[in-house]
């Protein structure tokens, strides 16, 4: 690999820049710790990092004085891949990004190239979108609630609700085959319509989900140990948070009601009757009350979606898009050729750039594809909202004890596959 | 009969003589069983935490190390013998071994004043149920029991790791301060027993025809002042802040391996059994149960027992009903732990030293009035 | 700030009150919820699998270990156009394909075959696009078997002879188009349970 | 699962000349062996999907502690079983390493996931392809990410290992030459 | 860049649908960005996909953002995302900067593009505005060797330190180059 030596190392505005960050003290380096503090290493294999963040920490006993967050440590080069693979192939890799939601990101995705498609999806599959995408909102929000939960020592909620989550598993498996990484939907709608199996496995989850859920918000909302350790804790103030680019719960939870559902409703979400909920202080229990609040939100809206599943094909009618059924494929010539030309990616994709943005478990999950008319896109970059909130984590913590920072860190639920690309 | 305080059983016939075998002789006898049995407890209870936790979450457990998964502490025990020792770098190696044999040899040793049975009689011998019957046990027990930390300081701060370290600081001081406020709620159990001896604080507990004289009813604000701060002496959920995971990876126990740590695991559950087996004792009446009289009178009366193995059988029941007293409590600490989130550090310190401290003082006083208006004894 | 979207519901922080800052209801509370637990899993429901003894049913479309389908003669569907190694986004699956001879006609239902056709089990998704991307109906991802856990690297690449289904159909795997009576049977039979 | 190799290559034998373990010492092997196996503790490094089916592994569904797993020791000198899960980036390899220096023996590494395997799909600059790289692996679960039922087969495939491995083995040449091919001492 | 963004104004989706609101809302922002920072500050105005993008120059970027983060009427103050791009074949305008930035309270979003050559990759960092964009002008400078003036911290945040190259250019490869299990000589890409 030939070395940029044009760059690297030798550009005077980096010694500048590098020299001035020195100077002016604003990020700490290990250097200038003094012999009274502690600096202590959180992650990346630390158990509450759940995997890789590293978080120097500076810190004076149990105090916090201040942090630097190191990310990258499973960096695996979403945006350079997607840039190698036709459309269709990048489903997969988005299901590895918000690995907690992986519908939401495929459906994402296969909005992006609908628009830049120009395809219309009917709307029995939009409501089958509706549907999928909220159950991965609740389990989502279940996992990062629960693993709060954990992160202050209560283990068993955290088991109970995975109960749940194994159920959705289930539905999920009904629906398209698979359990976490469910590469689910494709280009122009469903990849299959849902399987009596599916409807019926969904209409007993819903039954007794809520029993579950009132049992787990009942250990802990009101639990006066849980709340000492969650109120008052990593506050961030409205202004702050837009300054940071937040989205999602945590932005709402500091009292902003912006959700792409309803701000840009995609996927006829404007259909649904649904509220947004919103905290006031910004801290680690408005956030978590923000995403207990959204899961039955969430309820609220796949019982809509399944009251009003509307009847109809659940893909759309494009066949220089959409793969045709295996069948035709076999005796017709004409479903042969779009067939071979779907799969080899030679698909006529317009010349153009979109952007489309999703209410993903975190935030607005964006996509911004430029195409240049071939088979891959020219360029694709997400827009992650972990990615870009936990910058201000350091921020957050900067003054509570260690404790706090770890409840914060799991209250913020970043999620690693999407902060890292 | 006139056994109002049930003292051991006096018959005619023959004079029992307490130290017909050497005392040193039956005494280690006891002493080894307490010691095993103190150890085969342990090592039950993490089998029955990993069981009882299964349970409480809808989950089975081990099951497939033997029947019911029973021989899973053996082959825990098995794997935490043959692993490989392990020092860190930096580590002050005496100090690092000492810690936990220290946490060890502590937890064992506050169970030997625990008075598990009333008196066995065999013949002219008369066995006392306890390791050594001392007129301080209580404060022997104390006393052990606060040398225990120095088990977790030393092996915390002997690792060179700055997650122990936390560990063993916050360990230090939480033990010390939560050791005043049980302090001060034993100081009420003094006032109303007058001895310091927990075979004497036991047998007081007992009144014939009455069941109800346990010192839970004296003192209910002392038990639960003398629980929570149990809660915090053994280290456990909500107060396991020295070695939380999600915190500081394995707390003082960080940088230990092989059976160095199980030996800190082994010392939590000893402590926690020792911590059952004194609330059982002071305020639930340790081997005393209800009825005992009635049945034993019964038994000679109408059965024609001996008086002897009458009292035989009542040591023998009181005795496996201490162990269900204890066994009860040691489920009541799995349950706990697996139920509720932890404090935070300064959390806990407010709570032990604003809330539990003036309350016990309040507990002495309210204590102190009670006896002087003659309403409690 | 304003609201957005005129549909927010605020939710309140509602202060503690004397009750909860005693800490002792919560704690009963969540006592006897995980009390209630210890008695349903102690009692009768259980919802933990015993794995090797006991298996969940799987969706009748998960997808699992692929094969390679016969058709309704015993013949190897599978016509080597290399769809699904274009397809595979991990770029597991290698073929080389060969003109069938005279008198292989019983072996192989198309002019070219697969001569070798691998699959890197460990590189593998399990996405499913090969098999969408087979035009023959030739590979398939079974439902009902996983790739299993093995000790070395080089056991994980499946050659025809792990992946072509035996000829044998009542050996065979219960997904695809071909279905006998029983299997049909057998596959209506869980979608029921 | 009938057709999994039984790992000779594993197994040290005894040198010729040296007279065979007695009966004492074959039955304290095979004691110690079934010890081990039913009490590993694993060193759950998941970073990535694969961690949330461990969580699921854990779950009450699948209850990994029915095989005495279930006390994750996140420090490394207490955990028997480094199980790496999800991708491990280039940045990320020396921990990786160094937390199976930190490891102490006997230990196994269950390598769970195509990208812990092999690098999956992410054939990048970034990605590790396959953690054997680094650090040996005694088990390889394939899936992306693998059903907890994969997870349990793979555990007590270690287990295998575990209850067959003689006590001898991480005392045999062959074994410090395994560590030394890996540049780990 | 140019070129296409003309294409892609007569996608399928924008010749249906002229006269649709978010043209007018669009025609409206433009005219109030002229206004504010001059009409011949923004060259190549177009609305892919209903999305007002313009592009500047790399000069004037950092008093645009500051106009529309400060403008009362407007309220332009979220940044969307940033992300480099690299154009090889755009002689002196190899790289760019593709800003989002959306207001929240009149839900409209704006696509400012920035072009310069790969020679002297430099421009002016937008954190003393945004807190966000911290992280990711690292991004785009891990990824493409942007260097932001100004920027507190300038350094690799996602790939190693002492990698040696910006791999999203497109002259590297995207292969890690030493997976040996790729045999697939006849269908590999």
């Amino acid at each position: 690999m030939a070395v940029n030596d044009t760059l690297e190392g030798t550009h005077k505005i980096i010694q500048e820049a590098k020299e001035q960050q020195q100077n002016s003290g604003l990020v700490p380096t290990l250097n200038d710790f003094s012999q009274e503090l502690t600096t202590l290493n959180l992650g990346p294999t630390h158990p509450a990092t759940h995997g890789i963040f590293q978080n120097i920490l500076q810190m004076d006993g149990e105090r916090i004085i201040s942090g630097v967050p190191t990310i990258g440590y499973i960096h695996r080069a979403f945006e350079k891949i997607a840039e190698r693979r036709p459309f269709y192939q990048i489903t997969p890799l988005t299901d590895r990004m918000n690995y907690c939601s992986s519908p939401i990101n495929n459906m994402g995705w296969h909005m992006t190239v609908e628009k830049l498609l120009g395809v219309t999806v009917p709307k029995r599959a939009q409501y089958m979108r509706v549907i999928a995408m909220e159950l991965a909102r609740i389990t989502d929000h279940l996992i990062c609630n629960s693993i709060l939960g954990v992160d202050t020592g209560a283990f068993t909620g955290f088991l109970y609700v995975f109960q749940e989550r194994e159920k959705v598993y289930e539905i999920y498996e009904e629906i398209c085959g698979a359990r976490l990484t469910t590469n689910m939907g494709r280009v122009g709608g469903m990849e299959r319509d849902f399987s009596d199996v599916a409807i019926q496995k969904l209409r007993d989850w819903l039954k007794t989900f809520p029993a579950v859920m009132k049992e787990f918000e009942s250990m802990f909302n009101r639990n006066r140990i849980f709340m000492d350790r969650v109120v008052n804790v990593g506050p961030i103030t409205a202004e702050r948070a837009l300054n940071y680019g937040f989205t999602g719960p945590n932005l709402r939870a500091a009292g902003v009601d912006y959700d792409v559902r309803v701000m840009n409703p995609y996927s006829s979400y404007e259909d649904f009757d649904f509220e947004i909920p919103v905290g006031t202080k910004g801290d680690t229990y408005d956030r978590f009350m923000v995403r207990n609040e959204e899961i039955w939100q969430s309820l609220r809206i796949i019982n809509q979606a399944l009251e009003n599943l509307p009847e109809g094909p659940f893909h759309a009618d494009a066949p220089h898009y959409y793969l045709p059924p295996k069948q035709a494929v076999y005796k017709n010539m004409e479903a042969l050729i779009y067939h071979f030309k779907i799969i080899m990616g030679e698909i006529e994709a317009p010349v153009g750039e979109v952007y489309h943005s999703v209410e993903g478990g975190n935030g607005e999950l964006g996509f911004y594809l430029i195409s240049d008319g071939g088979r891959t896109p020219y360029r694709l970059h997400f827009r992650r909202p972990c990615f870009i909130y936990y910058q201000a984590y350091p921020e957050m913590v900067v003054g509570s004890s260690l404790s706090d920072a770890i409840v914060t860190l799991s209250s913020m639920n970043v999620i690693a596959g999407e902060l890292d690309a | 009969m006139a056994q109002a305080r049930g003292q051991k059983p006096k018959t005619k016939s023959q004079k029992p003589t307490m130290i017909e075998l050497p005392t040193l002789g039956w005494q280690s006898i006891v002493i080894l069983v307490v010691f095993g049995v103190s150890l085969l407890i342990a090592t039950y209870c993490t089998y029955a935490e990993r069981v009882i936790a299964a349970f409480l979450q809808d989950r089975v457990g081990p099951d497939r190390a033997g029947p019911f998964g029973l021989l899973q502490p053996l082959a825990d025990a098995v794997k935490l013998f043959t692993k490989e020792e392990f020092f860190p770098a930096g580590a002050n190696r005496a100090l690092f071994v000492l810690g936990p044999c220290l946490a060890m040899i502590t937890a064992l040793m506050s169970s030997a004043v625990i008075p598990f049975g009333n008196v066995i009689q065999f013949g002219t011998n008369v066995f006392n149920l306890q390791g050594i019957e001392v007129n301080i046990g209580m404060l022997w027990v104390f006393g052990i029991v606060s040398l225990g930390v120095y088990g977790v300081m030393i092996g915390g701060w002997a690792s060179n790791n700055k997650f122990s370290l936390l560990g063993a600081i916050r360990a230090g001081s939480q033990n010390i301060s939560y050791e005043l406020a049980m302090g001060m709620s034993l100081i009420a159990v003094l006032m109303i027993s007058g001895t310091l001896s927990l075979r004497e604080i036991t047998l007081q507990q007992s009144v014939a025809g009455e069941w109800h004289f346990w010192n839970i009813v004296k003192q209910p604000l002392g038990f639960i002042i003398f629980l929570v701060c149990a809660f915090a002496e053994t280290n456990r959920t909500p107060f396991d802040l020295p070695e939380c995971e999600t915190e500081l990876v394995g707390g003082y126990h960080t940088e230990y391996s092989s059976m160095k740590m199980g030996l800190y695991l082994f010392a939590e559950y000893v402590n926690v059994f020792v911590a059952s087996a004194v609330m059982s004792v002071l305020y639930f009446g340790g081997f005393n149960f209800p009825f005992q009289y009635e049945l034993r009178d019964w038994l000679v009366s109408a059965q024609g027992w001996e008086l002897v193995s009458a009292q035989n059988l009542i040591s023998i029941l009181g005795l496996l009903l201490l162990f269900g007293k204890i066994f009860a409590f040691i489920f009541f600490f799995m349950w706990v732990r697996w139920t509720l989130p932890r404090f935070r550090y300064d959390q806990l310190m407010r709570l032990g030293w604003t809330i539990l401290i003036p309350l016990a003082i309040f507990n002495i006083l309210l204590t102190g009035g009670l006896i002087l208006g003659g309403i409690i004894k | 700030m304003q609201s957005l979207s005129n549909r927010a519901k605020k939710l309140e922080a509602k202060p503690m009150t004397l009750a909860e800052r005693a800490y002792l209801p919560a704690i009963f509370q969540g006592l006897s919820i995980t009390m209630r637990h210890f008695f349903r899993a102690a009692t009768k429901k259980q919802v933990t699998v015993r794995y090797p003894e006991e298996k969940r049913p799987f969706s009748p479309i998960f997808r699992g270990l692929h094969v390679l389908k016969r058709d309704e003669q015993g013949r190897e569907r599978c016509t080597a156009c290399g769809l699904c190694a274009v397809a595979c986004p991990a770029e597991a699956i290698t073929m080389v394909a060969g003109e069938r001879k005279k008198g292989e006609e019983n072996l192989y239902r198309e002019e070219k075959y697969a001569v070798s056709y691998e699959v890197n089990m460990l590189r593998c998704i399990f996405c499913g696009l090969c098999e969408e991307a087979c035009p023959k109906a030739a590979v398939y991802l079974q439902p009902d078997k996983m790739a299993p856990p093995r000790f070395e690297r080089d056991e994980f690449i499946y050659g025809k002879d792990r992946l072509v289904e035996p000829v044998d159909p009542s050996a065979r795997s219960i997904r695809g188009i071909q279905l006998t009576p029983e299997q049909a049977q057998t596959l209506s039979q869980r979608l029921a349970h | 699962m009938s057709d999994i190799r039984v790992p000779e290559i594993k197994m040290v034998e005894a040198p010729e000349g040296v007279e065979g373990a007695g009966f004492f010492a074959t039955s304290l092997e095979s004691v110690v062996g079934m010890a081990r196996a039913n009490s590993l503790w694993p060193l759950p490094f998941a970073t990535s999907c694969c961690g949330i089916e461990f969580m699921a592994t854990m779950g009450s569904h699948y209850d990994i502690s029915r095989f005495g797993s279930e006390r994750p020791s996140f420090s490394p000198r207490q955990a028997d079983l480094l199980m790496v899960m999800g991708t491990i980036a280039k940045k990320m390899a020396p921990i990786v390493k160094q937390v199976y220096e930190q490891m102490a023996e006997p230990r196994w590494v269950l390598a769970m996931g195509a990208c812990a395997c092999s690098g999956g799909i992410f054939d990048s600059y970034s990605v590790l392809q396959g953690i054997d790289r680094i650090i040996p692996v005694d088990v390889y679960v394939p899936g992306c990410p693998p059903r907890p039922e994969q997870v349990l087969d793979g555990l007590m495939r270690v287990q295998d290992l575990a209850r067959t491995e003689s006590i001898r083995r991480r005392n045999a040449p062959e074994y410090q030459a395994l560590l030394a091919s890996y540049n780990i001492k | 860049m140019a070129e296409n963004t003309q294409e892609s104004a007569a996608a399928p989706q924008e010749a249906a649908a002229p006269q649709d609101p978010q043209a007018a809302k669009n025609a409206q922002l433009l005219a109030l960005l002229q206004r504010l920072f001059g009409a011949d500050t923004f060259t190549d105005v177009e609305e892919p996909y209903g999305l007002l993008t313009v592009t500047t120059t790399r000069e004037r970027i950092h008093e645009i953002m500051a106009g529309l983060q400060q403008d009362q009427e407007l309220q332009m103050n979220f940044l969307t995302t940033m992300c480099g791009i690299h154009y090889p074949e755009n002689e002196g305008k190899e790289l760019g900067m593709i800003y989002h930035v959306h207001s929240l309270v009149n839900n409209l979003r704006l696509r400012i593009k920035i072009f310069f050559p790969i020679a002297d990759p430099v421009v002016p960092t937008l954190t003393d505005l945004y807190a966000t964009a911290n992280w990711m002008e690292r991004e785009a400078y891990d990824f493409y060797g942007i260097i932001f003036t100004g920027h507190p911290n300038l350094i690799r945040i996602l790939n190693v330190e002492d990698m040696d190259y910006h791999p999203m250019r497109k002259e590297y490869a995207l292969e890690d180059g030493t997976r040996e299990d790729k045999t697939d000589l006849f269908f590999g890409r």
